[in-house]
């Protein structure tokens, strides 16, 4: 393992701005809702699912400093089934920013320039992305050490300059009766998104006190449940029954706030969020995937597969993604099926591995 | 030409004056002298570079009054020689050079040399002197509040106005020569015990990796020295103040004199050092606080606003409120140009104009800022060529480019801000976002000497951001920047907030008095105008630099290996 | 002695070369020299057929600067226009023009001339002339762009009309046909270039932007349309294209046929298509094409030549009348076959106006044989025109719904 | 291949896209913005016919404007939807629209009438529209009537029509304010029913007559300049006031606007409307009333009249599911001041402050119980939201009650509770 070291602040802003910057994006979850009250409670219940899985790949991960889950998953189960494994999660990391970049430039394609292709917006921050990739993780974390508390402050003032707009009598009701049914694809949607969580396999290594990995994985994962719980308060009693019908949410509520009667141009911001944001999770997970590659074909360096990453999810992203209703489709068809057997997988996986290294210390040899 | 210094002393003379062409300002003269035996001295130094009553007052006196009639023994020209270096010569510095290399270098620099007949070796007499400008007010970074002196184009000079403003023997000075012909000496000033030891080492070898046959300039030394040679920010801070690098030799940093160029160099950089103005330490903080604001929005409204305008007048009209967005449209209708091209023509105008006023005399240049701002401005708008709203923007943005206090940064932004609006012509504010999101990428990703340049914003370094984009009274910064002063940051003791005393009845004699001279002192600390109190202040605080204790504070500052 | 001489006479050849060259330069100077203050700038021009005396009439329209003018003091009052206008009749096209300076205080300048407009009793008649004219003259540019009024209004009757928004009628119309092609396709861009190249290929036949001339009356009742200022006549309206067979004009294309022939061609840009609500009948549903691409195959087997059209096309969702969920998929295949049928639609009536009515192949289907397959050129291109109305032309559309724009379903109303 | 050819490669790449770029620029000055949009039906079945105001940018901007020249230019275009119809102003202007501005949305009371769904849908859809444009209805006219009508004071049409809306909501509250965002939530809402600001334009001839009253500011500026001062009456003065298409000048200024009340929808259909008073009781219901003068007969004296300016209105509504139809208890407490009587009441203060109150309560008592008969019984439109409230509360019932609500609300049963209280006197102890 190289020397990069990210600092704990360093791991909790990336992770807190890499799971909320869908969140500024398509916030599909509210939209595969029936009322929009159910998506409020399937945040709560996705966030609370979230904190095993996070636990667990943390332990997994922190347990032994200086050897990345893949190697361990490598070491435990045998070199093929490791590999298979270490590719299975790569293209599981590779699908984020491909979603991230597609999601960015549907975006911008409907709410801000509509005469452009999309094509300009994925490749430009697909090569943004990719040329911070190729840097290192700790010049992604310093990126996003200064951005998440940026991208945060940003959406705080946008539900709080919208207040005015808001009522929260349409928080009630709660549940339509019989509605328990209701909550299974919210609830999964949410907790889709909360995988990503599981790039800590590859960053808590990097930490430069592993120990406190497990911890700021946690805290990281409580900040994002709260603040989208925030954001999905604001949003429900903003647009009440429409919730479900927007495409952009966090810039539908961007383009209702305003301080006074003065300023009332919060689109900007919204834009800037999206931009940066977006490049630098795109960022996160090409480093991982690229560090992953390297891990299982244990190249020598992995920073120069940042750019080839960085091509294939573009060209990915242009030609699947292109439009709002294949996004739709895919992120909550495919994506959520195949993060939930990633999930799955590496709870699976971490569980393994907790009772494999356990037999070991508890009988060496 | 002989390698060493011959004992004949005629042979000396061919081999010097052939060696400088025989130069019309190169004095060679043989004196004779003594009685019995006679002996005879060279004397050769460069007119312009010595000062001349010095030469004849004590070095040609005194050997001319050296009578060795009086002595028993005949003198050998070894026992002469000794007796001019030990006793006989008035200089303050003799030094001793058997390579005749060494001597022709000493003779050029503007020493005196002194070859014995018969002895093989050259006495080096320091009488060095020359016209050379006295400390004035450095016209590039002005202050109002203060000192008034900046470095000069002599390398003595500069060290000396270091040393006047930190009595103490650890400020240790280290002296090379660099350039094969120029042979410019190059000065390492740094503090002993505070300057990082690894940047320290750093520097002595990117300056020993030097290989150039001239150095005019501390500029030519930065670039062959700087991180990143490529990109348009400085890695290197330059400085023509005393008093600036009195204060980052005080935050670990290292200085570079160049010998003929009154501007230092200070290494580690780090970006926000480009936005800080001495001024904003000697100032009271809450004036410095609000300055350092203004600035900081200044430097993005010279760097972004003519694209943002051009984004959103070209792609972004809803996000203008209705009356502004009409009144500029009004404006705009009958301009001939797309408004990108309209502020980068505005952009060029005005740089132009920049140049001009830079490249012409005082008394001319004002002329062109009265013909270009007001009579080119005006009828451009009158004309219809332009959009007052455009001269309006482009004049801020001017303006606001005037209040970065370092210009090599002014240079990046001018630059920048024609990228920014090159492509916010093409991609609306995303392509300005993109833009601005690149360079933070490669303003994260950048060092100086080893520490990050966009330290204390990435990686943020909490302590370290009481004196960045605003400053914290000087009580409150305990710290010196964490990253640079590895071993040493504790710089000012504890319970320093200034209080009056609690009863005027009862005068706690200790606390109070002693803690409101320590402010007192901190205050000058910063302009470093009064090192006899900062002296004593140290007497009494033995706590703030000292070694000892020093190692007492060090479990308590908290050090990360943070890179 | 000798040095000092040569020097000598090496600067006295030097200066009496400069003063040749100067007193050169003095008194022959300056033919071309015109002060931009003395001319005319042409800013439009329109030709009209005077079919009983066989004569043209050349109308052309001059920009008076002084009322242009922005900002400048005395910059116009309202009531007066920012031009002149003078006519003159000739028998060909020059001759018209050469009797324009008889009645011009100014020497017109055509650089800057950017729209020509020809009448329809003059397009019928054929414009081979007018082309020949504007291509010839040494100031006229090759991107002036060919209008045709529809109906039996003269072309000069386009100058009377005028935009509150644009001062100069001719940047208004053309300002008007450039968004009406690039936002709904439902004309078409052309200039003299083009028209020119299209007349000299064989296999192929020009289209260009028609418009009408709609009197501005109080008593119609109809506020469609800009409400004028009194002197204004007319108000211009894009309605379609004009179909040319050769230099001559043969008929228009209404809105629908002229978008059905740019899908053909495949140069149609944003688009509008309405069609009807999968769900609510009676209702709509408008639909924005975005980009569109098509592909042309040629087959030469069984019953004789055809081509087959497949045209791709993108769409957002724009509006509609009632509660539309586009994500239910059912609606959504439904949205999309009845926009590729609007589509497809579309370019048949263009394809059977264009074959059985004026036979004028304003797709280029020749053009595109002769290019990739020219062997069958050679057989069928000599009476092409024959061919032509007669070959079989197949077409299919593959639609897409790609964006809903920002809200996935519209108000749900219960009717 | 090294790095720096990876990225030499990637940039080339990256840039390729931009040398054709510029796609959605357009100069500022190129746009033709929308600054009010009016929606009627076409003249054809199925028809929509938008009118849209376009802001003359030097004429709103510039100083030197032509005193009589507008300051906006008025396109109309029709078309099966509101987007075709947008698109197809396309034909006729020569510059490319732009929504990102309108702040008023005008609809035709027959447009209204026949479902306000489409207009509601293109305005949420399309990406340039704002969502806080404020609607409004035409009473007994066309969007086109209120969007040819000059108005006095603000030069630019929207503007005006705004601050009408805005006066009328916040200072009487006799009407209110719904953004096409709130109207699309009401929509979408289960039990409750639109509302919309009413205007009304009527001809300037009308004020000539002597039985309504004249307003002294529009008659003012119905004058053009500089014409020498006439009596009011004198015929020949509005002669040439007929509407005219041309040039509108101020001289033709012919027909005055004002606010009428409340729009009352079912569905995205218009059914009805409120009058003033009952607009008032529908805010009074609302409990949203900052600032509102009621005018009182004095108890004491019947000859004189006293008015209150309501301070606030705090309002609690409870409805209930009783014997198988709505029961509403609606208690509201009323804070008011006397803002002027005619003859000053008797110092006796507690006595006749006792029956001011009662006369207040009774007053907006009246004014919703009317407001309620209109919407309930009349219209059977909620546009309280009485259904929501039972939705909010029970879901379950809602779902039963759901398909019949609108014949319940015909059965509603209404308690109110009105409670004043009038802790000021305004600024001047009474009884001088």
């Amino acid at each position: 393992m190289n020397h990069v070291r990210i600092t704990q602040r360093q791991l909790i802003s990336l992770l807190v701005l890499v799971r909320m910057t869908p969140q500024t994006l398509n916030c599909t979850t509210l939209n595969i809702v029936r009322i929009p009250t159910i998506g409020l409670i399937a945040d709560l219940i996705g966030t609370a699912l979230a904190v095993p899985l996070v636990y667990l790949v943390a332990k997994a991960s922190a347990g032994r400093p200086g050897e990345t889950f893949f190697a361990r998953t490598r070491r435990v189960l045998g070199k093929p089934v490791g590999t298979i494994v270490c590719v299975w999660i790569t293209i599981f990391f590779l699908l984020i920013p491909l979603m991230v970049l597609g999601s960015v430039g549907n975006s911008f394609s409907t709410a801000i320039m509509p005469d452009t292709p999309m094509l300009v917006f994925v490749v430009v921050l697909a090569f943004l992305a990719a040329n911070a990739a190729r840097r290192g993780l700790e010049v992604v974390g310093r990126l996003s050490e200064v951005l998440a508390p940026a991208v945060v402050t940003a959406l705080l003032s946008i539900a709080v300059f919208s207040v005015n707009r808001m009522d929260f009598g349409y928080l009630r009701p709660i549940f339509l009766p019989g509605g328990y049914g209701d909550l299974v694809a919210p609830v999964s949607s949410v907790f889709s998104y909360f995988t990503m969580f599981t790039v800590i396999a590859m960053l808590l290594p990097h930490l430069d006190s592993p120990r406190s990995g497990i911890a700021n994985s946690l805290a990281a994962l409580l900040i994002c449940g709260a603040l989208i719980v925030i954001m999905c308060i604001a949003m429900i009693s903003t647009f009440g029954p429409t919730t479900n019908a927007i495409v952009l949410h966090a810039f539908a509520l961007a383009r209702t706030a305003s301080i006074g009667t003065f300023f009332e141009r919060f689109e900007v911001l919204m834009m800037v969020v999206w931009t940066t944001g977006a490049a630098t999770t795109a960022a996160v997970f090409i480093w991982a995937a690229a560090e992953a590659i390297g891990e299982a074909f244990s190249l020598r360096t992995s920073a120069a597969i940042a750019y080839p990453l960085g091509w294939i999810v573009s060209l990915f992203s242009l030609t699947s993604l292109n439009t709002t209703f294949r996004f739709f489709d895919f992120s909550t068809g495919p994506w959520v099926i195949f993060s939930a057997a990633t999930a799955v997988l590496v709870t699976g996986l971490s569980l393994f591995i907790a009772i494999a290294d356990r037999r070991k210390e508890t009988n060496p040899g | 030409m002989s390698v060493f210094v011959s004992r004949e002393i005629s042979e000396n003379e061919i081999s010097i004056k052939s060696a400088f062409g025989y130069s019309t300002d190169l004095v060679v003269r043989i004196i004779r002298s003594g009685e019995n035996p006679r002996f005879s001295v060279l004397i050769a130094h460069i007119d312009g570079l010595v000062d001349k009553d010095l030469v004849a007052r004590s070095i040609i006196r005194p050997i001319g009054m050296k009578d060795t009639a009086t002595i028993e023994m005949p003198p050998s020209p070894a026992y002469i020689y000794d007796d001019l270096r030990n006793r006989l010569l008035e200089s303050s510095e003799v030094k001793e050079a058997t390579r005749m290399a060494d001597v022709l270098l000493h003779i050029s620099s503007g020493d005196c040399a002194v070859i014995v007949e018969g002895v093989d070796s050259a006495l080096i007499c320091s009488v060095r002197s020359w016209m050379t400008r006295t400390p004035e007010n450095p016209t590039t970074e002005p202050a109002i509040k203060g000192p008034k002196e900046g470095f000069t184009e002599t390398i003595r000079v500069n060290t000396s106005l270091l040393r006047r403003r930190i009595r103490d023997p650890r400020l240790w000075i280290e002296e090379t020569v660099v350039g094969e012909v120029s042979k410019t000496d190059i000065a390492i000033v740094y503090l002993k015990g505070i300057a990082n030891e690894k940047v320290l080492q750093e520097v002595r070898e990117r300056i020993g990796r030097v290989k150039v046959d001239s150095l005019q300039e501390s500029g030519q030394l930065e670039e062959l020295i700087e991180d990143a040679p490529w990109s348009l920010f400085a890695t290197v801070l330059t400085t023509e103040r005393p008093d600036k690098v009195a204060g980052s030799l005080f935050e670990g940093r290292v200085a570079i004199l160049v010998d003929g160029s009154p501007t230092a160099l200070v290494v580690p950089a780090t970006f926000l050092q480009f936005l800080m103005a001495t001024e904003d330490y000697y100032q009271r903080f809450t004036a410095s606080w609000f300055i350092r604001l203004v600035r900081g929005v200044a430097f993005l409204v010279a760097l972004a606003l003519p694209s943002v305008y051009v984004a959103i007048t070209t792609y972004h009209q809803e996000m203008l409120p209705t009356p502004l967005v009409l009144s500029i449209a009004a404006q705009r209708e009958g301009v001939p140009f797309p408004a990108a091209i309209e502020a980068l023509t505005m952009i060029f105008f005005l740089e132009v104009l920049l140049e001009g006023g830079v490249r012409l005399p005082t008394a001319v240049g004002s002329a062109i800022s009265i013909v270009g701002a007001l009579i080119l401005g005006q009828a451009a708008v009158e004309a219809g060529l332009f959009s007052a709203a455009m001269v309006i923007i482009v004049a801020l943005t001017a303006i606001a480019s005037f209040t970065i206090p370092l210009f090599s940064l002014s240079n990046t932004v001018r630059i920048l801000r024609i990228v920014l609006t090159i492509v916010s012509g093409f991609l609306g504010l995303f392509g300005v976002a993109a833009v601005l999101f690149g360079l933070f990428i490669h303003l994260a990703a950048m060092r100086s000497f080893g520490i990050p340049y966009f330290e204390p914003l990435a990686p943020v370094v909490l302590p370290d951001l009481k004196d960045a984009i605003t400053r914290a009274p000087w009580w409150a910064m305990k710290q010196r920047p964490e990253l640079i002063a590895h071993d040493n940051v504790v710089r000012i003791g504890d319970d320093q907030k200034p209080t009056p005393p609690r009863s005027p009845q009862k005068p706690s004699p200790a606390g109070t008095v002693g803690q409101q001279r320590s402010s007192q002192q901190k205050q000058q600390k910063g302009n470093a105008s009064n090192p006899d109190e900062q002296q004593s202040s140290s007497d009494q605080r033995p706590s703030s630099l000292g070694p000892a204790t020093q190692k007492e504070r060090q479990p308590r500052s908290r050090r990360k290996s943070r890179r | 002695m000798s040095e000092a001489f040569r020097m000598h006479t090496t600067a006295r050849k030097a200066l009496l070369v400069a003063l040749f060259v100067f007193m050169a330069a003095c008194l022959s100077g300056c033919w071309d020299r015109r002060e931009i203050e003395e001319i005319g700038f042409v800013a439009g021009l329109a030709i009209d057929f005077d079919s009983e005396t066989d004569d043209i009439m050349v109308t052309v329209q001059i920009a008076k600067p002084f009322a242009i003018g922005r900002g400048a003091p005395g910059g116009g009052s309202v009531g007066e226009r920012p031009f002149w206008t003078v006519q003159a009749q000739g028998k060909t096209v020059l001759d018209a023009v050469a009797q324009l300076t008889q009645k011009s205080p100014r020497p017109a300048v055509w650089a800057h001339n950017e729209m020509v407009v020809f009448g329809e009793a003059f397009a019928r008649h054929g414009i081979g002339d007018a082309l020949d004219f504007l291509t010839r003259h040494r100031e006229s540019r090759l991107r002036v762009q060919p209008l045709v009024v529809r109906g039996f209004t003269a072309a000069y009757a386009a100058f009377t009309t005028e935009s509150e928004l644009n001062p100069i009628p001719s940047d208004a119309l053309q300002n008007t046909a450039r968004a009406a092609f690039s936002r709904l396709s439902i004309t078409t861009m052309t200039n003299i270039n083009e028209v020119l190249q299209i007349l000299q290929t064989d296999g192929v036949e020009m289209l260009l932007p028609a418009f009408t001339l709609e009197p501005v009356s109080p008593e119609a009742g109809t506020f469609e349309g800009e409400l004028k200022r009194e002197s204004i006549a007319y108000t211009a309206r894009f309605v379609g294209s004009a179909v040319f067979r050769q230099d001559k004009l043969v008929g228009f294309f209404d809105l629908q046929e002229t978008r059905g022939r740019q899908w053909i061609v495949g140069s149609a840009g944003r688009a509008v298509v309405v069609v009807p609500h999968p769900q609510a009948p009676g209702q709509e549903v408008s639909l924005q094409v975005t980009t569109s691409s098509r592909k042309i195959t040629f087959h030469d087997e069984g019953a004789g030549p055809s081509f087959r059209v497949a045209v791709d096309a993108a769409a957002n969702l724009g509006d509609s009348d009632s509660h539309i969920d586009p994500l239910d998929p059912e609606i959504w295949t439904r949205l999309e076959h009845q926009l590729e049928a609007a589509i497809e639609s579309e370019m048949q009536s263009a394809l059977r106006k264009a074959q059985l009515e004026y036979s004028s192949d304003v797709f280029g289907f020749g053009e595109y044989l002769y290019r990739r397959h020219p062997e069958v050129w050679a057989r069928l291109g000599p009476n092409w025109d024959q061919v032509f109305s007669t070959v079989a032309v197949e077409t299919s559309v593959n639609a897409e719904l790609a964006g809903p724009g920002l809200v996935f379903r519209g108000a749900r109303v219960e009717r | 291949m090294t790095r720096m050819q990876w990225l030499a490669a990637f940039i080339a790449l990256a840039l390729l896209p931009l040398v054709s770029g510029c796609w959605g620029r357009q100069e500022i000055e190129d746009f033709a913005f929308v600054t009010m949009a009016g929606v009627d039906l076409g003249q054809n079945p199925g028809e929509v016919m938008l009118t849209v105001h376009i802001a003359k940018p030097s004429a709103v901007a510039g100083s030197g404007v032509m005193a009589e020249e507008r300051r906006v230019s008025i396109v109309s275009a029709t078309g099966p939807t509101v987007g075709a119809a947008s698109e197809s102003l396309a034909e006729m202007l020569p510059r490319r629209i732009t929504w990102a501005h309108s702040t008023i949305i005008a609809i035709g009371e027959e447009y209204a009438r026949a479902g306000i769904a489409g207009l509601i849908d293109f305005l949420a859809r399309a990406e340039s529209t704002r969502e806080t444009a404020v609607l409004v209805v035409v009473k007994d006219g066309t969007a086109l009537d209120l969007m040819s009508a000059e108005h006095g004071l603000d030069e630019i049409p929207s503007t005006a029509v705004l601050g009408m809306i805005r006066n009328a909501a916040y200072i009487t509250p006799t009407s209110v304010i719904s953004t096409v965002n709130d109207v699309l939530k009401l929509l979408e809402t289960p039990g409750v029913d639109v509302t919309i600001a009413g205007m009304q334009v009527r001809p300037l001839q009308a004020v000539t007559d002597p039985s309504t009253d004249t307003p002294g500011m529009l008659e003012r500026s119905a004058r053009s300049p500089g014409e020498p001062e006439e009596s009011a009456g004198s015929p020949g003065m509005f002669e040439h006031a007929m509407f005219s298409p041309g040039v509108l000048k101020r001289a033709s200024l012919s027909s005055i606007v004002e606010m009428s009340g409340v729009a009352v929808f079912r569905g995205d259909r218009l059914v009805g409307w409120l009058n003033q008073e009952q607009s008032r009781g529908f805010r009074w219901l609302r409990g949203d009333v900052v600032s509102s003068v009621v005018v009182l007969t004095d108890p004491t004296d019947s000859l004189t009249t006293v008015s209150m300016r309501a301070m606030s209105a705090r309002t609690h509504v409870n409805t209930a599911i009783a014997g198988g139809r709505p029961v509403v208890t609606v208690q509201a407490e009323i804070r008011a001041n006397i803002g002027d009587s005619d003859v000053p009441p008797d110092s006796d203060a507690p006595e006749s402050s006792r029956s001011l109150k009662t006369a207040l309560e009774s007053v907006i008592q009246a004014e919703v119980a009317a407001m309620i008969d209109q919407t309930a019984r009349e219209l059977q439109s909620d546009i309280f939201g009485f259904g929501t409230a039972v939705y909010r509360a029970s879901p379950r019932e809602w779902q039963q009650l759901e398909g019949q609500w609108s014949d319940l609300l015909r059965q509603i049963e209404v308690d109110i509770d009105v409670h004043a209280k009038l802790p000021q006197t305004g600024l001047s102890v009474w009884g001088h």
